[in-house]
């Protein structure tokens, strides 16, 4: 197994790296599996992992339609955080930035995690009466946060306009020093090669067309590429396809895929440090190491499947950004694009047993999925390893829409990404 | 950005001046009183989400403030037909 | 002193105006617009001006109602436009088409419990008028670039074959909205909330700049 | 400094315009009409900047958009700076001050290349992500240095002085580039009657026809477009819009325009001008002609400065009357490239060799090199390049007929300048906006636009169509169709003569071989920009990225401010080859919005500072600003939050305020609170089904408090509703509901129940609403009105008619502080006038103005909840305790009404809201505080409910909150605890939210 290093870099620099190994086979699949996971971004290539990890499950297939990583997680703003207001959330999410501390080791693969801190801002009484809720909530969960005024924000940023000149000025924010960044992509391969080493079988370009399904148990997909594969059991992890998956299964998801964008500015010399993010004048940014400003806000309103949504949404994110900091006027927009995310009415997501059995869902994780990808294969794999669902996914339920155990995540959790 | 019909004010307009409010046709249940929890919740939250043609609810909200139907593809986002509430859409799939 | 309706009415309508001793202060008046126009500048390439305290009545009715539409041409002079995006005036009563069921009608101010009240004792069935003098303003933009300003706060078309004298749409304008009328070939008429009419005013000065802006009062 | 390399004469700088200009602190000339490129070339810099990741030396390769290399810092003060220009799209201006964005300590004498080469090889793509993991702490600090070395230009530190400008455009045809074709379009298509807006990115229209020596209906390219233009201009139904890149282009045929109105002048725009204008256009159909831009050949040391892009070359030489070197080696795979020889040649310069890399070029271009004796080196190729602050000399050797191998050993020529051509890519990027995947077509060797959905027509080099003569046939038919499909007439236009120089064929090829494997070579650059080379790309393929998406995030390409306009195809090309697939099988290259990057100011326009968004204000706002007041966003509205004095504290004018309306009388301005008029006989049915108590009995004259519910049966808004006649009633909502409740009802009367007649309308701004409130608030009334507010004939939750300071009003004896109150309703016109009258009476019982904070307070003494506040979009009337507004026997099952009957909104233990007192009754609990029962447990310590509404209350003296337990409303007397984050634990007891007057008797007086 080719472990990476340095003192590797080195070595293979002297045979021009020629003999760096494939990062991932490209097999053939198999007739049955134990377990097949449709789709290939970040949330499935972790689940893959996990299982093959930490379960010993390595008859595994992850079958991609596209390329691995290529759908949210190679469009996502990269922001990893934890600072959710309701239990359940909270320790779902804080369950992923444990795993995000020690990822880059796990994975021998640098997913340049960077716990550079994320500022969520305050513009209003209510704002800042929903921080201290979250804020409280969240040391009380064992979760870093703190309560900070507009001058101690202004320290922090000192580019931000924390001036009372603002349209809506900056009253104070909620700090989260071990939230950041992390290379995107990065953590898509880190977990693909990680599952590959493992024995899973990664399985690109092949669309699951539909599930096979018999006396209300699934026992299999129908793929595009290879035709039937078995499985014991199958999670589904596709995102904004999710309800067209589910569609395939005969039922349907409390969801709506929405576009999501982001753009990025022309890359720029340093000058942010920190995540900043505004639920009230909407929008955030960070900064990348290739000196990108990423920037996002919200969702477009209609069901797209696009990857593109409107204009007018781009607009309004770029006020925001200069509104919060006006010295970016000058700095130039370079490329923007569009995600779809699948949106539930609570935002917060699914991680459930479904109406046909060995079928299982991870999906509804709308703005919010980047950050919790280790966490959510993490669960998932413990859920479909033992055929029932890990204690911190149960909340998680398609059947809380039934009974009405929501997580409302909208009310006082500040902006979801 | 789309350019949506509105079929009250017999013009094109911008998309900055509607609101989309989801899936259309989803009528509220005569008796909700005698509805289960996964019926009620079927009602509330559960949806198509299809990718393909889409039959959804806007309204004008800048303009004629009234509410109407489009159907749309998810995908291209190509708008195949706008129709007024109480009709039922000609382009289905 | 206002008046109500008697016991039996099934709406309460009143005459929301003081004598003529009390002076109304419309949405702008804090903007001082006459000291504004005398210090000039005279010429420019557009030209603003508020119509301070008329009378705006909203109508919504099913114009279907054709005893309903025969009461209206008597109240106000001139028949309803049924034609979507359509105004009819005569003399200083402008009825603009706002959605099928809903008309903006501006009268003079003092006219408009007048109008009010007839309908009230000649139209019956379904309908509703309410006086919403207090909740908003008619400015009027002209000149050259009057249409320039409307382009940078609206995405309307405002080419002579899609927007002719007569037309009127309510629209987005900046971030607010607004009832837009062409009364002219360079003339516009805005309906504007009072709330934002602060900000509308900012707005409009600042897009006129390159023109150069002429206050009228 | 002199222009060494200008020519006398020629091209279209205006020579008697000489402009000074600085880069990296040394003063140059050039002249008007000048790029800032075209006029460095001019003075012979040959190196602007350094590359990101080897920090190699860089010069200019191109003439346009298409540039990787010249990117700029420019500005003269701090304010002005713009990072991240790219050199060949900035005209030059008078005191135009420029500077490179990388290379320390200057781009000459650069340390960091000396990494570059020693650390060079260790950072194949993808180094950092095998490398800096360990140990785990020590990664923030490698990225410190990751993140300096990286990032081009720099963002200004002070605010941007000038102002931008949108405009919103409608059309029948937008023609996308003023070159042959597009201008022949847009003249159809005005001719035609159409309403026509051209743009162009460039100054001056004509695209190539201005850096070319080609004539069109027989006089030079440029009198022709002249001509063409000034007709154009001339159309009131015309925009004509140059300086003007289209850099996106949306659904629905919407396409946004970037217009440079003044960068051409000035760093800071001239008084009262806009730097830029946005337009946002909206066009029935697109005549994309968008030509293509030249590609750039892959070989060794292909990045020396010197090395350029054939046509841009030519471009210097027609068009600025710059030639940037003095002896060139062309290298070609195409006729077309010829042409740039020959205007070296002809411009006096030396043309060491055409190296083609076809076995048997043939053709008139190939003959008129010839003829000018220039040696034409055929089935040869540049395999190297030498020099390192500049080109010196190329390595030339003969290559394989399908351009694989090197077959034959090097021959060196002496050279300052290599021009390289390997084809045109047409411009596909507008077209792939649209979610339009562009097709590869064999015959031009690039992607073309695909299928498309959009109202969209092409013409010209986009089609891969590359001679004149196509692009001004193709741009007259898209022209004449675009007006057919408009359903107008054909236009009367002649297609103009262009001289057809016949060319033989191209041939496919993108990497030049080296004598070594790819592997071993010296560095082949794709993507100058972010330093991709040819190597890179083949180590991703073997490394298992075989998707081309995988490739470039691999390895980066594409992802510059170029966005790989010259390297994507040449790395498709060459992963391809890796892969052993042909180039559509490898996939297509999409691009995004935007074609060029645009500066965030231009986007936002003018919405921003103090028109970034409304501020709202009621009739009374300016009174509020002559007395001093503090205002709170709520929604778009500024409300008055607290009045002080002179010298008080915030907590003071509270106390002060709080005490004033207990004690005598205050005044709130309410007028913010959304009011929608309802009328119609089913208004009654209507209410009952949208709030959750009972509305059929309501008399005339009456008011009631309603809760209004989502289906979920969570509380989303409140408010009073009055009865003004049988089938009229007055709503009120929250302020920041007021919009949304609106929708609601027309939403639910229009989809749902189209049969109850009723109409809605809002009057918010109609109404100025002042609130009096307090024991000497009836006298105080009573000396504005004659009507008769006793106890007797004006009750409480009555309203009546009057007049109050000879304004008629409607008054509503509503609460919401628990004393003695009167809502005051007059028109807004009204409203200040009266407010005066208010205070000119008031002054003898201290009439004392209150903003939200005191309202907070006082209904908080009540127990009044605020939505928005005391709710949160998860809790039901029954979690706030107040069963009381819900009635479940109404026979229509409200809204709501079902969904309170879930399992789980059911259970007993579910939060409800309480009163707490602190048992230090000095503590005042912080809003947002968490509670628990046990403060000893472990973290994660389980929580019960949060602190919702927090005061000190000068009337109670002492604290008093609310907030949600866990079964709280059964827990009267219990003890909750708060741990804060100051690590105190404050112990409150569970009580009535209602802390003073519970019986409700001080309102009724």
């Amino acid at each position: 197994m080719q472990q990476y290093s340095g003192f590797g870099l080195l070595k293979h620099s002297l045979s021009h790296h020629e003999n760096w190994q494939r990062v991932w086979r490209n097999p053939t699949p198999k007739k049955k599996y134990d377990v097949i996971i449709v789709g290939g971004g970040g949330h499935g290539l972790a689940t893959a992992y996990y299982l093959a990890k930490e379960h010993n499950i390595t008859n595994v297939a992850v079958i991609e339609k596209g390329y691995l990583g290529g759908g949210n997680t190679a469009r996502n703003t990269t922001i990893v955080r934890s600072n959710y207001l309701w239990d359940e959330a909270a320790h779902l999410y804080e369950h992923a930035m444990k795993l995000w501390e020690g990822l880059s080791q796990d994975l021998n693969y640098n997913v340049m995690f960077s716990q550079r801190g994320c500022l969520n801002l305050g513009h209003t009484l209510q704002d800042m009466r929903d921080i201290e809720r979250r804020v409280n909530a969240n040391r009380l969960n064992g979760i870093d946060g703190e309560v900070l005024d507009a001058k101690q924000v202004n320290e922090i940023v000192p580019i931000l306009d924390c001036s009372s000149n603002a349209r809506y000025p900056v009253m104070g924010a909620s700090w989260q020093p071990r939230a950041g960044v992390a290379r995107h992509d990065a953590v898509a391969w880190g977990f693909a090669r990680g599952a590959d080493m493992r024995g899973v079988d990664l399985i690109q370009q092949t669309e699951v067309v539909d599930f096979i399904i018999e006396d209300g148990t699934v026992v299999g997909v129908k793929t595009d590429r290879y035709g039937d594969i078995k499985a014991d059991r199958v999670g589904c992890v596709t995102a904004g396809h999710s309800g067209v998956m589910a569609a395939k299964a005969g039922f349907e998801l409390p969801l709506e895929s929405h576009p999501l964008q982001a753009l990025v500015s022309e890359p720029i010399k340093p000058i942010l440090d920190t995540v900043v993010m505004s639920n009230h004048v909407h929008g955030y940014a960070s900064q990348s190491d290739k000196g990108d400003l990423v920037i996002g806000a919200g969702i477009d309103g209609y069901t797209g499947y696009g990857q593109r949504g409107s204009y007018s949404t781009i607009e309004h994110t770029i006020q925001a950004i200069v509104e919060m900091f006006p010295i970016f006027s000058r700095v130039r927009m370079n490329r923007q694009w569009g995600g779809i995310v699948d949106t539930c009415p609570d935002a917060c997501p699914i991680i459930s047993e479904t109406p046909v059995k060995n079928l299982f869902f991870n999906c509804g994780w709308g703005t919010g999925g980047f950050k919790a990808t280790p966490g959510s294969g993490n669960v998932f794999a413990a859920s479909l390893a033992k055929g029932e669902m890990h204690e911190l996914a149960k909340p998680f339920s398609m059947f809380r829409f039934h009974n009405g155990a929501l997580i409302d995540e909208h009310g006082a959790a500040g902006v979801a990404h | 950005m789309f350019l949506i019909y509105c079929p009250h004010c017999g013009e094109h307009r911008e998309e900055e001046e509607f609101h989309n409010h989801g899936q259309a046709h989803i009528a509220r249940p005569l008796d909700p009183d005698s509805c289960t929890d996964e019926e009620w919740g079927n009602y509330m939250f559960f949806r198509k989400n299809p990718k393909g043609l889409h039959h959804e609810l806007w309204v004008h909200a800048a303009g004629c403030r009234k509410f109407f139907n489009v159907t749309r593809h998810t995908a291209t986002y190509e708008i195949k037909e706008v129709y007024k509430i109480g009709e039922q859409p000609k382009v289905v799939e | 002193m206002s008046d109500v309706k008697n016991e039996t009415a099934t709406v309460s309508v009143m005459n929301q105006l003081p004598d003529a001793s009390i002076v109304g202060q419309s949405p702008l008046f804090h903007a001082d617009l006459a000291t504004v126009a005398k210090k000039g500048p005279n010429t420019g390439g557009v030209s603003f001006k508020e119509e301070a305290l008329l009378g705006h009545i909203t109508l919504r009715m099913n114009a279907d109602n054709a005893e309903q539409m025969s009461v209206v041409e008597k109240v106000l002079g001139v028949a309803l436009p049924t034609q979507p995006l359509t105004s009819v005036s005569q003399g200083d009563v402008v009825v603009r088409w706002i959605s099928p069921d809903e008309w903006l009608i501006t009268v003079p101010g003092l006219q408009a419990f007048d109008i009010e009240t007839a309908f009230q004792q000649n139209m019956s069935g379904h309908y509703q008028v309410v006086n919403v003098s207090g909740g908003q303003t008619l400015v009027t933009l002209s000149g050259k670039h009057a249409k320039d300003v409307i382009k940078k706060s609206s995405p309307i078309d405002l080419h002579p074959s899609e927007f002719p004298v007569g037309k009127v749409v309510t629209s987005v304008f900046a971030k607010s909205s607004a009832v837009i009328r062409r009364s002219g070939e360079e003339t516009f008429e805005l309906v504007i909330r009072r709330s934002f009419s602060d900000y509308l005013w900012l707005w409009i000065q600042d897009a006129s700049r390159e023109y150069g802006l002429v206050v009228e009062a | 400094m002199s222009q060494k390399n200008r020519l006398q004469s020629g091209g279209r700088i205006d020579r008697s315009k000489p402009l000074t200009f600085t880069y990296n602190g040394k003063q140059f000339e050039g002249f008007a009409g000048d790029t800032l490129a075209s006029a460095l070339l001019a003075n012979g810099v040959d190196i602007i900047g350094r590359s990101f990741k080897y920090s190699r030396p860089r010069g200019i390769v191109a003439a346009g958009a298409e540039e990787p290399n010249a990117i700029m810092q420019l500005g003269a003060t701090e304010a002005t700076q713009v990072p991240n220009v790219r050199a060949t799209q900035q005209e030059l201006f008078s005191g135009l001050v420029s500077g490179s964005t990388n290379g320390w300590p200057n781009v000459e004498m650069d340390l960091m290349g000396l990494v570059g080469k020693i650390g060079g090889k260790m950072m194949p793509p993808g180094f950092y992500y095998k490398t800096f993991m360990y140990p785990q702490s020590m990664w923030e600090t490698y990225e410190k240095v990751i993140r300096q070395a990286a990032g081009l230009g720099r963002s200004p530190k002070e605010y941007d002085p000038d102002i931008y400008d949108k405009m919103n455009q409608h059309c029948d045809v937008m023609v996308v580039g003023a070159g042959p074709a597009g201008l022949m379009a847009a003249l159809a298509a005005a001719r035609g009657g159409a309403r026509v807006i051209i743009a162009d990115e460039q100054n001056e229209f004509g695209g190539s026809l201005l850096s070319s020596k080609e004539t069109v209906d027989g006089k030079a390219g440029s009198a022709w477009v002249a001509s063409v233009t000034k007709e154009l201009e001339a159309n009131e139904n015309v925009l004509v819009l140059p300086r003007s890149t289209v850099n996106g282009y949306h659904d629905h045929n919407f396409l946004t325009i970037h217009q440079r109105m003044t960068e051409h002048l000035a760093d800071r725009a001239p008084n009262g001008q806009v730097r830029a204008r946005y337009h946002r256009v909206r066009a029935k159909w697109v005549v994309l002609a968008t030509g293509a831009h030249e590609r750039p050949l892959v070989f060794a040391n292909n990045d020396v400065p010197g090395v350029m892009v054939a046509n841009a070359v030519s471009t210097y030489i027609n068009r600025y009357g710059v030639v940037p070197g003095n002896e060139l080696v062309l290298m070609t795979t195409n006729d077309n490239a010829y042409h740039t020889a020959l205007d070296w040649h002809d411009a006096g310069r030396k043309v060491q060799a055409i190296v083609d890399t076809r076995k048997n070029p043939t053709g008139p271009l190939v003959d008129a090199a010839r003829e000018r004796g220039i040696t034409v080196m055929a089935g040869s190729a540049v395999i190297d390049v030498q020099g390192s602050k500049r080109v010196s000399g190329v390595s030339v050797a003969s290559i394989s007929e399908d351009g694989s191998k090197v077959t034959s050993s090097a021959k060196k020529l002496s050279a300052d300048t290599v021009a390289s051509s390997g084809g045109w890519s047409p411009v596909v990027h507008l077209s792939c906006h649209t979610g339009s995947r562009p097709v590869w077509d064999d015959s031009a060797i690039g992607f073309v636009p695909g299928k498309t959905v959009q109202q969209q027509l092409t013409a010209g080099a986009i089609n891969g169509h590359y001679t004149t003569a196509d692009a001004l046939s193709e741009g007259l038919q898209a022209g004449q169709d675009a007006l057919e499909k408009l359903g107008l007439a054909k236009a009367e236009v002649a297609l103009p003569e262009s001289a057809q120089v016949s060319e033989s064929k191209a041939m496919a090829l993108y990497h030049i071989p080296h004598t070594k494997p790819t592997s071993q070579a010296p560095k082949q650059f794709v993507d100058y920009q972010n330093d991709v080379t040819a190597a890179g790309i083949e180590l991703a393929c073997r490394e298992g990225f075989e998707s081309i998406e995988h490739v470039k995030r691999y390895t980066a390409m594409g992802f510059g401010t170029d966005q790989g306009k010259l390297g994507n195809i040449n790395g498709m090309a060459i992963a391809a080859s890796a892969l052993k697939q042909t180039i559509p099988d490898t996939g297509t290259t999409i691009f995004r919005p935007n074609y060029t990057p645009i500066t965030f100011g231009a986007i936002v326009g003018r919405d921003c500072k103090e028109l970034f968004d409304p501020e709202r204000y009621s009739a009374m706002h300016k009174w509020h600003l002559e007395h001093g007041a503090k205002f709170e966003d709520v929604g778009q509205w500024k409300r008055p939050w607290y009045f002080p004095k002179a010298g008080e504290s915030m907590q003071e004018a509270l106390n002060r305020e709080c005490l004033a309306t207990r004690e005598s009388v205050g005044i709130l301005d309410a007028s913010t609170l959304g009011k929608i008029d309802i009328q119609g006989k089913d208004a009654r049915e209507f209410l009952g089904r949208v709030y959750s108590n009972a509305w059929a009995k309501l008399p005339v004259g009456k008011c009631r408090y309603g809760l209004m519910l989502k289906e979920d049966g969570m509380v989303f808004d409140d408010g009073v509703t009055s009865c003004l006649g049988e089938n009229h009633f007055l709503m009120t909502t929250t302020t920041g509901g007021a919009a949304g409740v609106l929708t609601w009802l027309e939403l639910y009367h229009q989809t749902e129940w189209p049969e109850l007649e009723v109409y809605f309308t809002s009057v918010t701004d109609h109404w100025a609403t002042m609130t009096i409130s307090g024991p000497n608030s009836r006298k105080l009334l009573e000396e504005l009105t004659d009507a008769d507010v006793s106890k007797e004939s004006f009750g409480f939750m009555d309203w009546k008619p009057m007049t109050v300071a000879g304004v008629p009003a409607r008054v509503f004896r509503i609460s919401f502080t628990g004393e003695l109150s009167f809502e005051i309703n007059v028109q807004a016109n009204y409203g200040l006038h009266v407010w005066e009258k208010l205070f000119e009476h008031g002054a003898k019982y201290d009439l004392t103005p209150y903003g939200t904070e005191t309202m907070h307070i006082l209904r908080a003494e009540k127990g009044f909840i605020i939505a928005g506040q005391d709710t949160d979009g998860s809790v039901h009337p029954y979690d706030l305790g107040m069963g009381w507004a819900v009635s479940m026997n109404k026979p229509f099952s409200f809204i709501g009404k079902r969904g309170m009957k879930r399992e789980d909104c059911v259970r007993a233990d579910r939060k409800q809201l309480v009163g707490l007192k602190t048992v230090d009754p000095n503590i005042v609990l912080p809003e947002g505080a968490q509670g628990v029962f046990d403060p000893t447990a472990p973290i994660p310590m389980p929580m019960v409910g949060h602190v919702t509404s927090s005061y000190w209350s000068a009337n109670l003296g002492r604290s008093i909150a609310m907030g949600f337990v866990k079964g709280g409303l059964e827990k009267m007397g219990e003890k909750v605890y708060y741990p804060l984050v100051d690590g105190r634990v404050v112990e409150a007891e569970i009580c009535s939210p209602i802390f003073l007057d519970p019986k409700g008797e001080r309102q009724n007086v």
